[in-house]
């Protein structure tokens, strides 16, 4: 039995840290912010120019001037400011956020991204995501960890156009958690009944396997 | 030198021509001139290049002047709200530049502030770098990117005083000070158009140089894109 | 006789268009002030985050917060707002400011212009004179027509390093007023009593006289 | 992750080390951090490069790292008003970098957005451009300029909030914001330190984002360089 999407976001909560300023992606990354360990206390930008982002409104507190970067209705806290997209990405750009999680269509094994384009098909934009990852320091991708037609989606090579080179820190998927570093990428946890061997055989990307597993 | 406009179409006058380039305030529904789009909407301007986040959606914000194919191009980040854009797009009736979020942030920061280009390291290694002068700072690659500038930049703000001077609300700033620096003629509408003096000068956001023409909105609609809520108690 | 200092900052004046947001420079520049035209209303920007400078405040009104860029006290007016320097400048660089009135050691005949730095004596830097003579669009010299010794100031070509290149659009002195285009300088206006002949005495740059003098 | 401190002294506490870079907001003596100044001082850190648009007279502001021989080097647009700074830059005691206001402004702003250079036209043609790239951009030639960090900023603020959150007051903001942007640590100081929710979350100029630590100001004397008065009702 493998990861749940729940399982998923309350493995990427455990790598926040206390006094994280942290941006979370669209979809599953969104619902990290569930999972926040007790007695640790982040501040969640969005990149549509807001820190401290509070929950969805209850009907009362809906207000039009505050959404999220999915469009989204939401509240602030005591602690938001808001400020201007310029303001906002040089936050991200400058390096100062430092835990991003994201969705992934593809990850290779030297940490490279494609999440934002499918040739072909019509193409939405890539929004925040390249300025997310090429500034904020550690980059997680919260994926599951095959496409519905089975195929890999952790593989040698992306092969989808890239949203980064090489920005990848860490996949969680429903198989598990891999990290990725210069000497290429580690199997360091197996979601509860998946086996080494599953792993590989579910994964194009070659990765090593921690010595604990 | 008044800068008060009675409403959207006289504040658009005198300043539109075909073929010119806009650029439109707002990030999704949130904060963009729902007046000015409709004015010139009615104005009948072709073949504009416009520079926003997003394309609206098909009934509301720049969706309407995809409607009535006033627009030749757009500069954007991301568009994939809009039925009536994908149409036009894949029809190869539009043209369509995309420019990561923070890249357009900061290209129409740039123009405003007289910077003509400047080195990121967004989107080294993807499809945006191609064609790009590349340049190594402490041993890391960027690329050059460079300012753009609007014939008319169209704002949203939520105050503003007979100077120009504006203060924006929430995550409804977004692009807007920026494109209003970034416009050789910038018209402001705002939610409550006030007397000079009235603003705490600390808390303006945008100072009233960078604002030619500045009008009260009438009948905004302030539409919700994803309407999400929790339950009371939760 | 020539014109006065005050002489000076009323012509200058008459630069002033209405709705003009202007920066006026230490020193003579900063009397026009106290030349404006009627009817004609102006915003003065000081380059310290400022726009609508107000006068000098009274006693009373002091507020160590509240400077322009010569650090002299100073009030706001109901027109204010502050901003920081990065702000500040972009407006400058950016071409916002219509008119900048500045002082000046050196003015070469193709409008290059030096004001801040004399080699061999101690250097206190260009504050902000370069980033203003390269992004505001129309800039005025005003300055005595020479120096103490009653060497030139108004040169072929400058001696002393630079502040900007070809940048001054016309020079006010005590002998007149001097328009600087692609075309070459230009003598456009006599002091009272200052001849032609007296004003080519006084000068080294090669300059046309306009047909009305 | 506690950010208030007591005081300027355990503020600065572990992380100051010899050759250092600073950053300290102001302009002239306006709005600078005092109580970190002196705190600074006091700690005894050598060889410090001094990134400030002035450099304090003889006996405040950074005058009083010069009297004491902390400063090694110093960036700065102008130093007109420091005698000891002259006597020691005459001596080849201190280095002096000069950057055009404009350019160190945007220098620091562009070193806390991450943009390793921009290109500038000012001081196109004058010594501040001998060694620098040069490339033209609509026929017109610019400069490029780099972006800077520091070490540590010290910067001053009116208000602030127990998460970091500033706001300035006047011309007192100046360089402070885009030197809390640019600093690896960043400590303000702020005449009234309140409670997180104090703050209007729209008239937040510095997000605490960029603020590690933050004290109350004690003692201020927000020193006048040139007390300038017009008469009563003139």
């Amino acid at each position: 039995m493998a990861w749940t999407r729940e399982d998923m976001a309350r493995r990427a909560a455990q790598e926040l840290r206390d006094g994280f300023y942290v941006n979370l992606g669209i979809g599953i990354p969104t619902l990290v912010a569930n999972f926040i360990p007790e007695g640790i206390n982040v501040t969640l930008q969005s990149e549509n120019g807001m820190l401290g982002m509070g929950p969805f409104p209850t009907e009362d507190e809906i207000d039009p001037d505050l959404i999220n970067a999915g469009k989204q209705t939401i509240t602030e806290l005591d602690s938001t400011s808001y400020f201007s997209s310029a303001d906002s990405f040089g936050m991200i750009r400058g390096g100062h956020i430092a835990l991003s999680i994201l969705g992934a269509m593809q990850v290779a094994e030297n940490g490279d991204l494609a999440n934002w384009m499918i040739p072909g098909k019509m193409v939405k934009g890539m929004g925040g995501a390249m300025d997310l990852v090429a500034g904020v320091k550690k980059v997680v991708v919260i994926m599951d960890h095959n496409a519905r037609d089975g195929s890999a989606k952790f593989l040698k090579e992306c092969t989808l156009p890239l949203t980064g080179v090489g920005v990848v820190d860490m996949i969680i998927s429903d198989v598990g958690v891999f990290t990725i570093d210069d000497n290429g990428a580690t199997l360091t946890e197996l979601a509860q009944g998946v086996t080494v061997d599953e792993a590989r055989q579910r994964t194009e990307a070659n990765f090593k396997v921690a010595e604990d597993l | 030198m008044k800068k008060p406009y009675p409403e959207a179409t006289s504040a658009l006058e005198g300043v539109l021509f075909d073929g010119m380039t806009i650029m439109a305030g707002g990030f999704g529904l949130c904060g963009i001139p729902e007046n000015l789009i409709t004015a010139l909407r009615d104005s009948g301007t072709q073949n504009i290049t416009a520079i926003s986040n997003n394309a609206g959606i098909d009934d509301f914000g720049l969706g309407l002047l995809l409607q009535t194919r006033q627009i030749k191009k757009m500069v954007s980040s991301y568009v994939g709200e809009n039925k009536e854009f994908e149409r036009q797009y894949l029809a190869k009736e539009l043209e369509l530049e995309f420019n990561p979020q923070g890249t357009l942030a900061e290209r129409i920061r740039a123009g405003g502030a007289g910077i003509p280009g400047f080195y990121t390291k967004t989107g080294v290694g993807t499809l945006i770098a191609e064609g790009k002068e590349h340049k190594d700072f402490n041993g890391e690659t960027y690329i050059l990117e460079t300012g753009l500038i609007a014939d008319v930049s169209l704002v949203k703000a939520w105050k503003g005083d007979k100077e120009g001077n504006l203060i924006f609300r929430k995550t409804a700033r977004n692009f807007n000070p920026m494109m209003a620096t970034a416009g050789k003629i910038t018209i402001a509408e705002v939610e409550e158009l006030v007397e000079t003096g009235e603003l705490d000068p600390d808390q303006i956001h945008t100072p009233g140089i960078f604002v030619q023409r500045i009008i009260q909105s009438k009948d905004l609609e302030k539409r919700i894109e994803h309407r999400t809520t929790r339950k009371q108690g939760e």
